[in-house]
């Protein structure tokens, strides 16, 4: 361990300082009145994420690292560090104005979501199976949490809760099992070490321990991310849980764990033959072109705005599995790209369902937004940014990540994941452009309240949506940043 | 050795999952999780063992903070659920779908 | 003067433009003024050329107008140029000269009509795209022409355009007549894929140059421009459009038969006549087509009620004549007959719009009847042309160009053709003496109303002495320079004035025979038709053309277009919507909100991969 | 820079029009012909004798250097006749629907100028992923038009506009990144450029597949029968001036993308795939015409009519001969002129009698004489009426067709029988039959002017189109030489 560790670490060490914070603000609490409190855990956060975000940025570039056996920081949990605590931080900002019309206390939401960025945060670093179980766990427990948190958001939140519990730590016993049958054939759980004695040849006697490993492990993964047949919990806890622990499951949750899949695929193909990697590789290509497919037509019909974002996540996070398999030179970058614009671009999307939604009655059906291009216009146009960005749509930042990742994959020859991204994009646009359709119907219909969009969320959508566009016009700053950090 | 505490770990892990598909209450589910979970400690001490390495046992210390940490969220969750629904059957919530 | 050849069709042109866009803020006299005196202009203008071309004639007998360029592609340079020689010379004094004495009639006959300013403005784009169509010095411009004058016949057939019968015949006038266009415009085609140029001259100089007599080329060219002057001269099979043509107003009837449109299938075959001569099958398919048309024709008219059917189908005869006489190498002739026929036909409608116009717009012949004494101008002219389409030997233009006509089938060895063609003269005999005596003779129909008056009487009375006096005008001489002369006559003269004699004989038994039929008085009813029965009834109508291209044609391609309307491509999409629809219901139903049913799906889902981690 | 600028101005234009519209709705449409008639003056100054290659100006800018990807335009004479084709009816568009569009004025020709700048971006775009970009960026604001302003079905009419063209949309994208990965293989370097993917060799069945990819998104536009369905329900359900960005522009773009990019790219695969197309494009001209004559709704009927049409285009661009091409283009401007007077009509139509039903418009020509006289100048044109500019087209085409393919020129050629059949059967279906006892407004002033333009555009076409030609021969010769062609 050189000084300069604990420099790599800083970001981690700020997030989960801050968690810790505003917990200890809660519970002095006393007598002050509860939203100085709720508004102080606030600061708290934005401050915390702030800095983190700051350092993790300062620390970027850096040459790679190994810290413990658990941890490693390259150029990977550089950028995957930063979108994590960018999401995070657009959560916190979205999430601002929805918080404070709440009628319970809610500086406790804080310290949950910090906490849950923390163990993101250390995902997108673990370079060893315990790390991964350690990140995974702390995310998770804080996200039943999370799903819970708002009591005012009534049952379907608790149910959405008990699910993702449930699911969850099925999917967590899964993982650690997966983990714990590749431990045992193997002797080891450094993500390298590991691969290389996986390629080495299959330990005679334990080929079943070794397979069943590597399939449960990827059961872990395939649940978190949401992939088909792993999916069916998403709908529920992305329509359950209040709007703007949406948008941080659908970011910072995803954000950590594509980190990991990045370098379980890295480390395989790098070391693949082809009779070793393809099972693997076949899984997955089959998980990926299920939930293009399986995700698109679920949302095809959705009237639930949130609903239908969560089908489309479905659906997206199998785009992304496409660019992760096409490996090469591209394909870990088309990966990493498509996962930033695609997490500003749903950001973006829940930040408008957040600003428009109330605890007791969220902003999810379609009706809700019936109209709104006429009534609110800049909250409409950001949502059709964002809708446009998802379907991939010239000018954001979807059309250019879509673009790379196909070259990614053709380049890769993944030509049948191909076809059925083609069909399943052209499903999606049905979708989306419904949603616009509906934005921009007349006569609009008469509503009753308009949220105010709040300073902090107004600074967070015009954020999101600047990144969205330039991204969309003129990406070749980001592309370069990603070339430097992921090398080659 | 470590073969047959595998075998006996996956027993338990399937019991678990068999538990958590079969039983309609709540408690019991949330029993089944925790003994998958402890199939999976189990394993990683047997794995461990074979490899004469201390992860197997660090990594089982975790599962057991982390399985703490699940029930007691779930038992919280089913707390609420209890004066929500009057019910601890798993699929008494179910007005999400579609 | 010659220089001025361009404002020959220009003027008309500049008519319709004039009326079309000022034309309903115009008084009627101004309307009138502009309408007659845009073409009689123009014919003052063609008299003008005339006499300049026939006084100094330019080398070559030919002068050519280049106005401009119209594209330049590839080599192919079509221009908007004129070319003036004796054929165009001859139809441009016929087209300007009958247009004019026409639209005079109708600045009478057309008085009453609220649409006078459209109905003059038609006619006059009528005569400038005629213009255009025998001047065009490149087939393309030719082409503008023939086209300009079918949307013309359309405009005019459709003229009152309130009744949905005149609605429909002008549209298959201008259907019908498309479809040989179609062909012509194919002909062309080849002509620029093998010549690489559509300029007349140039067409007929390197067709000669490069296509052996009877090569596959140039009897598909010549053939397919025989399709399109079919479907213009309203030749069998295409000649089903023009019976019904009579819808608009009289005077364009007489505009459509006698100096514009039917004739310029005729000019166009005269005027490619050296296509035609190298591909010599084509050539007697002409003249086939024109002998077995002018037979249905004479038969069709011979049993026809209505005055402007009789006259109509009489003209789809007359052109049989002329195709003939093309068909067996005399273009001279037909071109001949062209223009008399153009002088009794053009005279022979007019007369009969004054009929009409008189007698309350009756048309069926058998109401009318003894109008000798009410309208004598009107009946002596019409006798005059009558006698000129029956052919009455010596006195009649008709029967000059007639008889030159059939003498030269005759000549040239076709003797089954001449043979046709002298039944036919009987036949046309007949029928035409059958209207005189029918309409001006016998008890009194109807009653006339309305007298024409000058307007009306005057082009009547001068179409009547061109008629009369039409044949002796040695026009075969003039034209011989540039149709190519006839060949070397195989039989002596004595055998032509034999000929002669027997085609006076067969016109006079012809006009007899109607006398003793229909002339006598006392005399009622239709004897011939009432002999012929069924078969009668057939002709009439027009020998069932009409049913069978309905058949065959109409009726099916309705039914196509109606089933396809809803355009059963269509369903393609909504098949694949549904089949989208279909598999998302299906999916939404594994989104039952239950969460042991979710938990099986991980745990099946988990033996899926093991299963497939294994397998693989 | 002009190149640039030639784009940037109507969007400009249409993000003034936007905010001022909500103001006065004669301001956003001064801006908005403020904007076009700028740009119409632009384009005009690049009118002049062309440089090497027959470029007549082009403008190069690195955009994503990573992956060889700029900013490249340029602008042939080709370009340049649709180009002010472009801004022309643009231009009457906005003067076509000055009295129907009385809502949301601002954001209407927000849409109405971004749409125009696609399509101009399209067609002066000589980077294959910077005109994929703009090809998708012109449809956007096109639904918006359609869903907005459209009429009953509208909503069902743009979602299947945009579906059809982004589907054919995305298989054209990954041809494009197909071709760009063979360059990059080929030559060692990323490229997207289209002077540098030009001489790309590929082994066939690869070229093919590629080809095949260009062809489904120029051939959903164009269209092709098959991919066609979209058109007669976008067409029918647009405003006016959506109808005639459609039919005048929007389609062309199919057919500019099968003229510079499919066959140029793809020469050998293009000639193996010719005979299909050319069977094609007689079937399109035969079966729109068809279907032209069944309909009853007015918008229908000339949106089968334009199926029939660019059956010809497509015809004469895979006989790909000097005669074709020509005629091609002439089609592609004539068609614009003529089409988008007709849904003029059908649009001042509606606008008085509230349906485009046939059944219900009977009689109209004593009642609206001067629309009557442009109704039938239009449908004259439609049908191929020599004089006016699609006959010169339809003639080029079908020469250049003959001498490569007879059979499927001949059964094309027949198309103009059943040309004159529908022409005939609209006009006189609502115009002719018994006077209408209605009582409705003629032409007015500013209708005349815009019909009026379009008809002296189209005569000016049909009798002396030379300076026309002259502007895309050199562009043509390029093309021609560059696959290789027959002359």
């Amino acid at each position: 361990m050189s000084g300069e560790t604990p420099m790599v670490l800083l970001p981690l060490g700020i997030t989960a300082a801050s968690a810790l914070a505003v917990m200890l603000a809660a519970a002095v609490r006393g007598p002050t009145p509860r939203a100085a409190t709720g508004r102080a855990a606030e600061a708290l956060s934005v401050l915390g994420l702030a800095a983190a975000l700051g350092s993790q940025l300062a620390v970027a570039g850096a040459a790679p690292r190994r810290v413990t056996p658990l941890f490693v920081f390259d150029g990977v949990s550089s950028i995957l560090g930063a979108v994590v605590l960018a999401s995070a931080l657009a959560v916190v900002l979205l999430a601002s104005a929805y918080l404070r019309r709440l009628d319970e206390p809610w500086e406790e939401i804080y310290a949950l979501l910090l906490l849950g960025t923390a163990g993101a945060l250390a995902l997108t670093s673990s370079d060893h199976l315990v790390g991964l179980v350690l990140g995974l766990e702390t995310l998770s427990v804080s996200l039943y949490g999370l799903v819970a948190s708002v009591r005012t958001r009534g049952d379907e939140a608790l149910e959405a809760a008990m699910k993702y519990l449930v699911l969850a730590g099925a999917a967590s016993a899964f993982l650690l099992f997966g983990v714990a049958l590749l431990y045992a054939s193997v002797g080891t759980l450094e993500l390298p070490a590991l691969t290389a004695e996986l390629s080495a040849g299959t330990p005679a006697g334990s080929e079943l321990v070794t397979v069943a490993g590597l399939a449960f492990v990827l059961v872990g993964i395939g649940f978190k991310l949401a992939l088909v047949p792993f999916h069916l919990w998403t709908p529920d806890v992305y329509q359950g849980a209040p709007a703007p622990i949406t948008a941080f499951v659908a970011t910072v949750s995803k954000g950590g764990v594509v980190a990991f899949l990045l370098r379980l695929v890295a480390a395989a193909g790098a070391v693949a033959r082809p009779e070793d990697g393809e099972g693997l590789f076949v899984v997955l290509a089959l998980l990926a072109g299920a939930s293009i497919l399986v995700g698109n037509l679920l949302a095809l019909l959705q009237r639930d705005v949130k609903r239908l974002l969560a089908y489309s996540s479905i659906a997206h996070l199998g785009y992304l599995l496409v660019a992760l398999l096409a490996g090469g030179e591209l394909g870990p970058r088309a990966a990493v790209f498509y996962l930033i614009a695609y997490a500003v671009t749903i950001l973006l999307a829940f930040g408008v369902v957040t600003i428009l939604s109330r605890a007791e009655q969220e902003a999810g059906d379609l009706d809700a937004y019936r109209g709104l291009f006429w009534r609110r216009p800049i909250l409409a146009s950001a949502m059709a940014a964002a809708v446009f960005s998802l379907a991939g749509i010239p000018l954001t930042a979807g059309f250019v990540a879509k673009l790379y990742l196909l070259l990614a994959a053709l380049d890769g020859s993944r030509f049948g994941l191909v076809g059925i991204l083609v069909v399943g994009s052209v499903l999606g646009l049905y979708y989306y452009l419904r949603v616009v359709v509906a934005m921009l119907a007349t006569p609009e219909p008469e509503t009753a309240a308009s949220e105010p969009v709040g300073a902090s969320g107004g600074v967070a959508l015009a954020g999101l949506g600047a990144v969205l566009i330039w991204i969309g016009v003129a990406p070749s700053a980001w592309l370069r940043i990603l070339g430097i950090w992921l090398g080659g | 050795m470590a073969g047959e505490a595998l075998a006996l770990a996956a027993v338990l892990f399937a019991l678990g999952l068999v538990g958590l598909l079969v039983r309609r209450n709540l408690i019991f589910v949330l029993l089944s999780l925790e003994v998958m979970l402890n199939a999976a400690g189990l394993a990683f001490v047997a794995a461990g063992a074979r490899w004469g390495q201390p992860d197997g046992q660090v990594t089982f210390l975790f599962i057991l903070a982390i399985a703490a940490a699940e029930v007691a969220v779930g038992l919280a969750l089913v707390l609420r659920l209890q004066t929500a629904f009057r019910s601890l059957d798993p699929d008494a919530a179910s007005r999400l779908g579609g | 003067m010659l220089d001025l050849l361009w404002l020959v069709p220009v003027l008309p042109l500049a008519g319709f433009l004039a009326l079309t866009f000022a034309g309903r803020r115009l008084a009627k006299p101004a309307v009138t003024a502009i309408g007659v005196g845009s073409v009689g202009l123009s014919s003052l203008v063609a008299g003008a050329v005339a006499a300049a071309f026939l006084g100094h004639m330019p080398p070559g007998g030919v002068h050519r107008q280049i106005l401009w360029r119209w594209f330049d592609v590839a080599g192919l340079r079509p221009e908007i140029s004129l070319h003036l020689d004796a054929l165009s010379l001859v139809m441009i004094l016929v087209v300007t000269g009958v247009g004019f004495l026409i639209h005079l009639y109708s600045a009478q006959f057309m008085e009453e009509d609220a649409d006078f300013a459209r109905f003059f403005a038609s006619m006059n784009l009528f005569v400038a795209m005629m213009l255009v169509l025998v001047l065009a010095g490149d087939l393309l411009l030719l082409y503008l022409g023939w086209e300009g004058v079918g949307l013309c016949s359309f405009l005019l057939i459709g003229f009152w355009y309130g009744e949905p019968a005149n609605v429909l015949a002008a549209r298959k006038a201008f259907v019908v007549t498309r479809v040989g266009d179609v062909a012509m415009a194919i002909g062309l085609f080849i002509l620029v894929d093998r010549l690489g140029t559509l300029d007349l001259q140039a067409v007929v100089a390197r067709a000669e140059a490069q296509w052996a007599p009877g090569s596959a080329a140039v009897v598909a060219v010549a053939a397919l421009l025989l399709g399109g002057a079919v479907g213009k001269s309203a030749q069998l099979p295409l000649q089903t459009w023009l019976p019904d043509a009579m819808a608009g107003p009289t005077p364009v009837s007489a505009l459509i038969h006698a100096a514009t449109m039917v004739t310029a299938g005729v000019y166009l075959v005269a005027r490619t006549g050296g296509l035609f001569e190298l591909a010599p099958s084509i050539r007697t398919a002409v003249a086939v087509i024109g002998t077995a048309t002018l037979l249905l024709a004479a038969g069709a008219a011979l049993v026809q009620r209505d005055i402007k059917r009789i006259l109509a189908y009489s003209t789809i005869s007359q052109l049989g004549y002329m195709f003939l006489g093309l068909g067996v190498g005399s273009a001279s002739a037909a071109i001949f007959h062209l223009v008399t026929h153009a002088f009794f036909k053009a005279l022979l409608f007019l007369g009969a719009g004054a009929v009409i116009y008189a007698c309350h717009h009756e048309h069926d012949i058998f109401r009318l009847g003894g109008l000798r004494r009410s309208l004598p101008t009107v009946t002596w002219t019409f006798v005059a042309g009558a006698a000129a389409l029956a052919g009455f030997p010596l006195v009649t233009a008709g029967f000059y160009s007639k008889d030159l006509v059939l003498w030269r089938a005759f000549a040239g060895g076709h003797f089954l053709l001449w043979g046709a063609g002298l039944l036919g003269a009987f036949v046309t005999a007949l029928y035409s003496f059958r209207l005189v005596f029918v309409v001006f003779w016998g008890e009194t129909g109807t009653e006339a109303g309305a007298r024409p008056g000058w307007r009306m009487t005057v082009p009547l009375t001068i179409l009547a002495a061109l008629s009369l006096v039409g044949g002796w005008l040695g026009l075969p001489a003039v034209l011989e320079p540039v149709l190519g002369a006839a060949e070397e006559m195989a039989e002596p003269h004595g055998t032509e004035l034999l000929l002669q004699v027997l085609a006076g004989v067969v016109s006079l038994g012809g006009i007899a025979l109607a006398w003793a039929l229909y002339g006598r008085p006392g005399r009622h009813g239709d004897p011939v038709a009432d002999a012929l029965g069924p078969v009668g009834r057939w002709w009439r109508a027009g020998w069932g053309f009409d049913a069978l291209y309905d058949r065959l044609f109409v009726r099916p391609y309705d039914a196509v277009a109606r089933a396809l309307e809803k355009d059963p491509v269509d369903r393609l999409p909504a098949a694949a919507a549904g089949l989208a629809r279909g598999f998302h219901r299906a999916l939404a139903l594994t989104q039952n909100g239950r969460l042991r049913w979710y938990a099986l799906s991980l745990a099946a889902g988990a033996t899926f991969a093991l299963y497939l981690v294994l397998t693989l | 820079m002009k190149l640039v600028a030639l784009v940037l101005v109507p969007l400009l234009g249409g993000l003034l029009a936007w905010p001022l519209g909500r103001r006065r709705t004669e301001w956003a449409r001064i801006a908005a012909v403020l904007a076009l008639g700028v740009d119409l003056a632009l384009a005009l100054s690049l009118l002049g004798p062309a440089g090497p290659g027959g470029w007549l100006a082009t403008f190069e800018l690195p955009w994503i250097p990573s992956l060889g990807i700029g900013l490249r335009l340029g602008l042939d004479g080709l370009s340049l006749v649709l180009v002010l084709l472009t801004l022309l009816v643009g231009l009457l568009a906005v003067f076509a629907s000055w009295s129907e569009i009385r809502e949301r004025v601002g954001f209407f020709h927000f849409n109405l100028c971004w749409v125009l700048a696609g399509i101009l971006g399209v067609f002066l775009a000589l980077d294959l992923v910077l005109f994929y970009f703009l090809w998708e960026l012109m449809l956007v604001p096109m639904v918006f038009l359609i869903a907005l302003w459209g009429h009953e079905r509208k909503t069902y009419a743009a979602i299947k506009f945009f579906l059809y063209t982004q589907a054919s949309g995305l298989l054209m994208l990954l041809a494009i990144l197909g071709l760009g990965l063979a360059h990059q293989r080929a030559a060692g370097s990323w490229s997207f450029a289209y002077g540098d993917l030009l001489g790309v060799s590929l082994e066939p069945t690869l070229a093919l597949w590629l080809m095949l990819g260009f062809f489904a998104a120029f051939a959903v536009k164009l269209p092709v029968v098959v991919l066609h369905t979209w058109l007669p329900d976008a067409h029918s359900q647009a405003p006016t001036a959506g109808s005639m960005v459609l039919a005048a522009l929007l389609l062309k773009t199919g057919a500019y993308g099968l003229l510079r990019f499919a066959i140029p790219l793809f020469p050998d695969a293009s000639v193996r795939f010719a005979p299909v197309a050319m069977v094609l494009g007689a079937i399109g001209v035969i079966y729109g015409a068809v279907l032209a004559f069944a309909q009853t709704d007015l918008k229908r009927l000339v949106a089968y009519t334009s199926v029939s049409h660019l059956g010809f285009v497509l015809l004469g661009i895979y006989a790909w001969t000097s005669f074709s091409l020509t005629g091609t283009v002439l089609q592609m401007v004539a068609h614009g002129l003529s089409t988008g007077a007709l849904f003029v009509l059908a649009g001042a139509l509606y606008e008085r009698t509230h349906t485009r039903d046939l059944e219900r418009l009977r009689g109209l020509a004593p009642v609206v004489p001067r629309m009557g006289a442009a109704a039938l100048f239009f449908a004259l044109a439609s049908l191929g009426l020599p004089g006016l500019g699609n006959f010169v087209a339809e003639f080029l085409v079908l020469v250049g067709a003959w001498e490569v393919r007879p059979i499927p020129t001949t059964i094309a050629a027949l198309g103009l029988v059943a040309a004159t059949l529908y022409s005939l059967r609209f006009f006189q279906r609502a115009f002719h039959g018994p006077a209408a006892e209605a009582e409705l407004a003629d032409l007015r002033p500013r209708e005349l002017t815009v019909l009026g333009a379009m008809g002296v555009a189209l005569l000016w076409l049909g009798l002396a189109p030379q300076p026309l030609f002259e502007v895309v021969a050199p562009a043509l010769d390029v093309l021609l030489r560059t696959a290789g062609g027959t002359p």
